[in-house]
């Protein structure tokens, strides 16, 4: 049974985002976790359209690649803003002078 | 061949593999003479300094750009389908995309005119 | 009796006027300088409106409810503002009448503003005082017994004398949360099986509906109400609240607490959990009994051993609360009778306890026992007073506690003769818990101080409570009389729980 | 414009699901007919086209230099065989020959895979790009063509995009600064045109009705698309000279600033494969240009000028020669433009390309719609969108000029300026010293003064409008 | 060749939406075209216009359909959509005169500019130059465009959408604060990165349901699909129980809590009693259609498993709450164990409880804004009587009354209805919430959540004590706001009241919320 593959390779995908949101520190890594996971849950959804052969789940793609535009777009602007204002606490330039 | 995506594949295997090719093929035609300080990074013969992006101060406006454009390209992604059948989505798709088209005009105008486009 | 009279809507009339009066205090600063005063005025016209009604009352029925009056107030929920008194309703609100200003007056004078604020609350709680003994509509007792905590907590928390009056007031306050909210367990228990029928939680409808409800929903109502009446009239194990609020609070908030307040848990008792399931009340009887029985001699032998006279005071009303529950689930007519007395008889002893000791701890700035000694010498009148009340208290023939305490015994005897053993007891410890302190406080070699013996108003104060006593003690027939009516009208905690749910099962 | 009516574009399928959307299946067909391929066909056709494109860039290389000196009145190569043109077969070999250096900071991994991408992207573009019509091959009937989908244009633009990964991954894999820098900035400004190329490239799909690029080349058979759709052909002229970073758009590797951008630490074949994609990349963009714009394989317009080359194995000539037309526009705007600055550059795509095709676009769709369901004859349409056009254009250079610096200006004047008259002067009355300019970037900002600068919240941006005041 | 058939559109019924979010569009171009001065006061006088049109409307449309009529598709507007578009509304409307107010220092809880590096340069001199960026008023109107669209949403997609649409703009708003700025970044970031993942979960959920019920995605095909014969059902039980983490993570349910107590704290204040009381209004409504429509016919799979979620949510909620010493934090794991008792009502499948659990978001929304208004208002000071930032540790309160009689009855008020006292709103709500738990056969879960009220009833009378009973310590003074968060905590406070006096009116309304099982 062809779709129970694209099931299980989504479910896989779909674990190691979630683990890589759970467990990884960088931020920035979890953004990718979490998109991953957005992802692998559109490929369920274009599995099932294509089985059932009905347009809902591929409109339902389009959605959720918005959404995961606009999701980034928002996580990049607070680990931007987060990234300036822990720079500025460091104290890097003294680092730098020194040698 | 019915599937247009299989001569795609063929295509695909052929480019990579000559482009690997060309990688190999200057790996084993040319000399091999290693050396400290030709392996070094290139800054004019001084020694190189860190890289910028690890000291935070990489400038801001092209994470600006970057979200930007994530808005603008899913726009363009959604303008495709509706382009493709313009024709038969009739007067209601016609009106439904310029809607479309004028609620991501206001952030571009709201950019524009608070400056977060100017480089200066 | 004018028929028109009976239109005016006496009841809300006065759960209004202090509910107002209470709130202008709090809004205008200005007036509550003049707190006390005012609030002595609305006591006033409060007992003159509480004698009207009593006089309005058709005795005859004593138990049945009378000058009901019913409006809709959450219909979607079967609730509405219905309120209703049958004779033990009226006798509290009477007791409740003639206690406040009594306390009003006796709370000492100190910065106008906040003892105006004290007395603002005082009223607020004497609203609800009287719409809980008034009310006619379950959940409306229920959002007056939880609401009268918020008074109660700043009477408390806020005016305490002692230094750790906040811990006692949170004290007291999660006790009786964590009771009102079993209750409120149990209200949730009727409405989420009995949702839409009308006027649900009017009490005439509850006692049709219940009775026919299945033998678990009538256990849950009876066991939620129970814990939470337990928890307000401080049965052991649950009455660990009471000796340190009152030890904390001022006297004159003790009077309130102990002796009307906790009476509500006495005499929801009686009219909630016998009348509306009495079935339950039956199989839980034995237990109940018991507990009574242990709460008699608990508290009689805490008493003994208190070192703090109004830790004291509060552990002798424990026993006495024994005995009232004693007789409302003991399950003779004679008992249950006895018991609606000793509510009274105790509010008014327990009054004259509190208040009078609150006198002496004034005169002599300790609350310890041991810190007085042969004060019956510089202050005469608050020691024979003192005796007295505390005589009262014991069931010395003659003064309001003993008739009651009379009629508990005998009925109980009827019932069951060991557990009238068992109580019997308790009255032996009662003399001692009296006389004991009684000795080393008041008599023995006069004391080096010099200290005024009672004010005219403190004079004012006792003399009703006196008063009250003799005369409940040397004419109770009367009372009797009426709540022999109350009785009547009361299901025997001896009612079988399966025949009334055959009678209404369907 | 419609030249075909929409059946003629193959069938459409679609479904209508209970939801009460319709939504279309897969909408367009493909012109080139594919039914007799065979996988060596195919595989001849992919050889064909590495080859095809190599030999081209290596013409390009030699066209490029030759051009350009023609241009410059000077001489460009001419020792390596007649003319110079073994000077790029020259150039290629050295590549292939110079040691292979390893940047000892690289991460190894991604260096390597950067120029991979960047060739493997290259190459893989005209893939779907129709030379021309179906000819007989090896006695199969096959379009010159390797592949076509009803998405092939989406294949197109995919790929360029997947190109960038090269870019970014070399400059960053270095862990170098200035391959770093150019990276970045490639990055901005390649997603920068990409928006507004695929934006000029919408109105051509809306007319078509079609992305297949087959079936967008059988559409120009009498017009193409470069006339009736001219601003969006514009655009996109310029657009796919910033998508390939070539001059004046070459901000990327600006040799002068970046020494060579996200190339900097390569060499022999890894270097020569940016070198040789950047060239492939520029007859990409020319293709897709031709296919898009130009009428693809189709003989030059007007048709039946020369009917008898028309069609068959010709397309290929016209084919090469259009794209060929284009890259030597690109060649002679080398010679001519100076380089532009970043922040011009900037400016252009996003304030000047983007709302003109986002506007071109609407017109297009509106004029498309009126003429569709409306009934109105072509020329009133044209005649009220140009009217609505030029107050639209009036309008917005009108809200362009009164920009809010004039109100915000009045709120700097409120700051003291020690140095207004030439020389400094001591504050007198209300007035206060702004904090020394050494105490800090804030101090920097107040001397600015606007609160237009508090917008640009990034550093280097107040240190620079410093400069720029003073 | 079929042809495209436009769909019919109610406009009159996406009214509100439609207004809230135009508005929130013309709010943006106000930021672009309005002169730097007028921006701020144009943008909140535009938003609170907005939100009372939008309000004017849902009520009109509430009489006009509360009949029963119902409009179904994507968009369902029935009568619980009606009730919760209302109520959302009024309570941003009080929402929107906190994010308004700057209070007499003229500061306001947002920071001048959020993309200045905290503490450096750029930062001094926004401030000294007063500068105020005022794009929360939009952004709070695309949440509450969000919120509104949630309840209403009779698709996995409209609710997706609708869930992200709410969500995105809170991300930013909580990352706004103007002072303790590094640790509003951070709480952005986490409710951010939370809330990212608990969208994952939900759409994985909706993929599964879209697989099951045979590739639908409306919430009544899908039921359909359950009550026909099917073979996979693991999709349905896999894919209902990931839709419901996803809403759950939203209402902050023990294990999909740990985001709150942060993300409170760190916000700025106006926005965190905004985010609680919308989310936590919007998000039970979907989960109220969800549940009902969908999850509900799995009663014997995933019913005990929510219960016990939501004991866990009580417990929980309650017993961390009893150790905290700092306001928002306690509000915060107030908020937590509210969630679980309004779980009851979810759970509890009873007809009418989606109208009780509509009244309990009604009074615990309007509580808490008055609660975290009243908040903004208490600040840390310093000897010379320069006022800081929000003082938000239990010590700061001590005497609160008599540094302001108002807001220290007013937050007596608001706690008792967290309580649940009687003659507050929270009592009726929690009293109405727990009966539908009895009658649906949740007496264990009303007895722990009659047992946690208690211990509820603790900490937030350890905050009252502090208010009425200690003496005022210096290092704390309460300013003075500009009127409008006045307003918005004396609404709020009259209401709690009142709702809790005569709530008779509001639940008639509230008891035709009925949702049409199919």
């Amino acid at each position: 049974m062809s779709l129970m593959w694209y099931i299980v390779l989504a479910f896989i995908l779909f674990a190691i985002g979630g683990v890589t949101v759970v467990v990884r520190k960088s931020t920035i890594i979890q953004l990718m976790g979490v998109e991953m996971m957005l992802n692998s849950a559109n490929l369920v959804f274009i599995a099932f359209s294509r089985i059932h052969g009905t347009m809902s789940g591929q409109v339902m793609a389009f959605f959720v690649m918005v959404v995961a535009a606009a999701e980034v777009v928002i996580g990049l602007a607070l680990i931007v803003a987060i990234f300036k204002s822990r720079a500025n606490t460091d104290v890097d330039d003294i680092v730098t002078l020194k040698h | 061949m019915t599937n247009p995506y299989v001569p795609l594949l063929i295509m695909a295997a052929v480019a990579f593999l000559v482009s690997l090719g060309g990688l190999g093929a200057s790996a084993i035609l040319g000399p091999r003479q290693k050396n400290r300080v030709k392996a070094q990074n290139y800054e004019c013969g001084i020694d190189p300094s860190p890289v910028h992006l690890e000291d935070g101060r990489f400038p801001v406006k092209y994470y600006l750009v970057a979200m930007t454009f994530i808005v603008f390209d899913v726009e363009v992604v959604f303008l495709y389908p509706w382009a493709v059948s313009f024709g038969l989505l009739g007067p209601f798709g016609l009106i439904t995309a310029l809607v479309f088209i004028a609620l991501i005009t206001v952030p571009l105008i709201y950019e524009l005119r608070r400056e977060g486009l100017e480089w200066t | 009796m004018v028929p028109m009279w009976t239109d005016i809507p006496w009841l809300t009339i006065m759960v209004a006027i202090p509910a107002l009066t209470a709130l202008l205090l709090a809004v205008f600063p200005a007036l509550r300088a003049h707190g006390r005063t005012v609030a002595v005025i609305v006591a006033v016209v409060e007992l003159v409106l509480a004698i009207v009604v009593a006089f309005n009352f058709d005795w005859a029925a004593a138990g049945s409810f009378q000058f009901v009056q019913a409006w809709e107030w959450i219909p979607g929920l079967g609730i509405s503002w219905a309120l209703g008194v049958n004779a033990l309703g009226l006798v509290m609100i009477l007791l409740a009448a003639v206690l406040v200003p009594l306390v009003l007056i006796a709370t000492p004078q100190g910065d106008a503003r906040r003892e105006g604020g004290y007395a603002a609350w005082i009223l607020l709680l004497y609203a609800f005082i009287v719409l809980i003994f008034s009310a006619y509509d379950v959940v409306l007792f229920y959002i007056a017994f939880e609401a009268m905590l918020i008074p109660l907590y700043f009477m408390i928390a806020g005016y305490g004398l002692g230094s750790r009056s906040r811990e006692a007031g949170m004290k007291l306050l999660i006790y009786s949360l964590l009771g009102g909210l079993v209750m409120l367990g149990g209200l949730v228990t009727i409405l989420g099986n009995f949702a839409g029928t009308e006027n649900l939680f009017r009490y005439d409808t509850l006692s049709q509906v219940l009775p026919g409800a299945s033998t678990g929903i009538q256990m849950a109502v009876f066991i939620t109400f129970f814990i939470a009446f337990a928890i307000k009239a401080p049965m052991v194990p649950v009455h660990t609240w009471l000796p340190d609020a009152a030890a904390e609070a001022r006297p004159g908030t003790s009077v309130l607490l102990v002796g009307i307040l906790d009476k509500i848990g006495t005499f929801g008792m009686i009219i909630l959990c016998l009348n509306f399931v009495p079935g339950a009340a039956s199989q839980a009887r034995w237990t109940i009994v018991i507990l009574a029985v242990v709460s008699i001699l608990w508290g009689g032998f805490a008493a003994n051993g208190q070192k703090d006279l109004l830790r004291l005071v509060s552990f002798t009303s424990v026993s006495h609360f024994g005995f009232m529950v004693l007789g409302i689930f003991i399950g003779t007519d004679i008992a249950m009778t006895g018991a609606m007395f000793y509510m009274v008889a105790h509010g008014l002893s327990i009054a004259g306890l509190f208040l009078i000791s609150g006198f002496l701890i004034e005169r002599g700035d300790t609350q310890e026992i041991a810190g007085y000694g042969g004060w019956q010498r510089v202050t005469p009148v608050l020691a024979g007073t003192w005796l007295v009340a505390g005589l009262a208290s014991i069931a010395l023939p003659g003064l309001s506690g003993f008739v009651p305490e009379y009629l508990v015994l005998m009925g109980t005897w009827k019932a069951s003769i060991p557990v009238a053993l068992f109580a019997v007891l308790g009255v032996v410890l009662a003399a001692m818990y009296i006389l004991l302190p009684y000795q080393r406080i008041f008599t023995g070699p006069k004391p080096d101080i010099d200290v005024p013996d009672l004010t005219i108003s403190q004079k004012t104060v006792v003399t009703p409570l006196i008063a009250g006593m003799l005369i409940l003690g040397i004419w109770s027939a009367p009372l009797v009389g009426a709540l022999q009516g109350v009785t009547e009208a009361t299901p025997s905690a001896l009612s079988d729980i399966s025949a009334s749910t055959n009678e209404g099962g369907n | 414009m419609f030249l075909r009516e929409w059946g003629s574009c193959g069938p459409r399928r679609i479904r209508r699901y209970r939801g009460g959307v319709t939504v279309i299946l897969a909408a367009t067909g493909v012109q080139a007919d594919f039914t007799q391929e065979t996988w060596w066909i195919t595989l001849i056709k992919a050889l064909f086209i590495i080859v095809y494109l190599i030999a081209s860039v290596i013409m390009a290389l030699w066209v490029e230099r030759r051009g350009l000196a023609r241009m410059q009145t000077r001489p460009g190569p001419n020792v390596a065989g007649p003319l110079g043109l073994f000077q790029a077969f020259a150039d290629a070999g050295k590549l292939l020959f110079k040691e292979d250096i390893w940047t000892s900071r690289a991460d190894k991994f991604m260096y390597l895979l950067g120029p991979t991408v960047m060739a493997f992207t290259a190459f893989s573009v005209l893939a779907v790009i129709p030379m021309g019509p179906n000819v007989s091959l090896f006695g199969h009937s096959s379009p010159l063509q390797l592949a076509d989908t009803p998405v092939a244009a989406l294949y197109i633009l995919a790929m360029t995009s997947l190109g960038l990964y090269g870019i970014v991954l070399g400059g960053w894999s270095a862990r170098s600064t200035l391959p770093l820098y150019g990276a970045v900035r490639s990055s901005a400004q390649v997603i920068s045109y990409e928006l507004s190329m695929g934006l000029a490239l919408v109105s051509v799909f809306l007319m078509t009705g079609s992305m297949s690029t087959s079936e967008i080349v059988s559409t120009q058979t009498t017009l193409w698309w470069c006339l009736p759709l001219f601003p969006a052909f514009v655009i996109y002229l310029i657009s796919m000279v910033g998508e390939v970073n070539r001059l004046p758009f070459d901000l990327p590797e600006a040799e002068g600033e970046l020494v060579a951008g996200h190339m900097t630490e390569y060499s022999s074949m890894k270097f020569g494969w940016y070198y040789l994609a950047e060239y492939i990349n520029m007859l990409n963009v020319s293709a897709v240009a031709t296919t898009m714009f130009f009428g693809g394989w189709h003989a030059p317009w007007p048709e039946g000028l020369i009917p008898f080359m028309e069609g068959g194995w010709w397309g290929i000539l016209w084919f090469t020669l259009k794209v060929w037309f284009f890259m030597f526009l690109m060649i002679w705007t080398r010679a001519t433009l100076m380089r532009f600055r970043y922040d011009q550059f900037m400016s252009l795509g996003w304030k000047i390309l983007i709302p003109i095709s986002l506007g071109w676009l609407v017109i297009v769709a509106v004029q498309q719609g009126l003429m569709a369901w409306s009934g109105i004859s072509l020329p009133v349409i044209v005649a009220i969108i140009a009217g609505v056009a030029i107050v639209a254009i009036f309008l917005i250079s009108w809200l362009g000029d009164s920009k809010p610096v004039t109100t915000e200006e009045a709120e700097a004047d409120e700051v003291f300026d020690a140095f207004a008259g030439g020389y400094p002067a001591p504050p007198v009355g209300d007035q206060q010293l702004p904090p020394s300019p050494r105490a800090g970037r804030a101090t920097v900002a107040v001397a600015v003064g606007t609160a237009e600068v508090l917008e640009a919240s990034d550093s280097q941006t107040l240190q620079s409008k410093e400069h720029s005041d003073e | 060749m079929e042809s495209f058939v436009a769909p019919s559109v109610n406009w009159w019924i996406l009214l509100p939406v439609i207004v809230v979010f135009g508005g929130a569009v013309i709010g943006v171009l106000v930021e672009a075209f309005v002169p730097v001065r007028a921006r701020r006061t144009t943008n909140f006088y535009w938003s609170g216009l907005v939100v009372l049109v939008a309000f004017v409307i849902a009520v009109m449309q509430w009489f006009e359909f509360s009949g029963g009529e119902v409009f179904t598709g994507e968009y369902v507007a029935d009568t619980l959509t009606l009730s919760l578009q209302t109520i959302l509304l009024g309570v941003s409307f009080m929402a929107l005169l906190v994010f308004g107010d700057r209070s007499e220092m003229m500061d306001g809880a947002f920071a001048a500019q959020p993309a200045d590096r905290p503490g450096a340069g750029e930062e001094a001199l926004s401030l000294a130059k007063r500068y105020q960026r005022s794009e929360y008023f939009p952004l709070l109107l695309f949440a509450l465009g969000g919120m509104m669209m949630f309840p209403a949403s009779n698709s996995l997609l409209t609710m997706f959408v609708a869930l992200e649409v709410m969500s995105l703009p809170l991300y930013i708003l909580a990352a706004t604060a103007r002072r303790g700025r590094l640790a509003s970044q951070e709480a952005g970031m986490k409710y951010f990165l939370l809330g990212a993942f608990a969208s994952g979960f939900f759409l994985m959920g909706s993929a599964l349901l879209y697989g099951f019920s045979g590739g639908s995605l409306q919430l009544e095909e899908i039921a359909g699909a359950i009550a026909g014969d099917s073979s996979m059902t693991w999709l349905l039980t896999a894919g209902v129980f990931l839709v419901m983490v996803g809403l759950l993570f939203k209402v902050a349910v023990v294990p999909f809590h740990a985001w709150a107590p942060d993300v409170y704290t760190g916000a700025p204040t106006p926005v965190t009693g905004f985010m609680a009381a919308g989310v936590k209004i919007a998000a039970f409504g979907a989960m109220l259609r969800f549940y009902q429509v969908i999850a509900g016919r799995l009663e014997w799979d995933l019913g005990l498993l929510f219960a016990l979620l939501a004991a866990f949510t009580i417990i929980l909620g309650t017993v961390v709450g009893l150790v905290q010493k700092d306001v928002k934090r306690l509000l915060a794991y107030s908020s937590i164990a509210h969630a679980g008792f309004l779980m009851i009502g979810v759970l509890s499948l009873v007809n009418g409880s989606a109208g009780n659990v509509a009244f309990y978001l009604l009074a615990y929304g309007v509580a808490t804004i008055g609660a975290f208004g009243v908040i903004t208002l208490v600040r840390r000071s310093d000897n010379a009587g320069t006022v800081a930032g929000e003082a938000t540790g239990f010590a700061a309160y001590r005497g609160l009354v008599h540094r302001s009689p108002f807001l220290a009855a007013s937050m007596l008020i608001f706690l008792l209805s967290f309580a649940g006292i009687p003659l507050t709103s929270g009592f009726v709500g929690k009293f109405v919430v727990f009966a539908d738990g009895i009658a649906g056969g949740l007496g264990w879960l009303v007895a722990i959540a009659l047992g946690a009220s208690v211990a509820t009833a603790a900490f937030y009378f350890a905050v009252v004590a502090r208010i009425f009973f200690q003496k005022p310590e210096p290092g704390v003074a309460v300013v003075q706001s500009e009127g409008y968060t006045s307003v918005a905590i004396g609404l709020a406070a009259i209401l709690t009241v009142l709702l809790g006096i005569w709530p008779a009116p509001i639940l008639e309304i509230f008891n035709q919320v009925v949702i049409l099982i199919p």
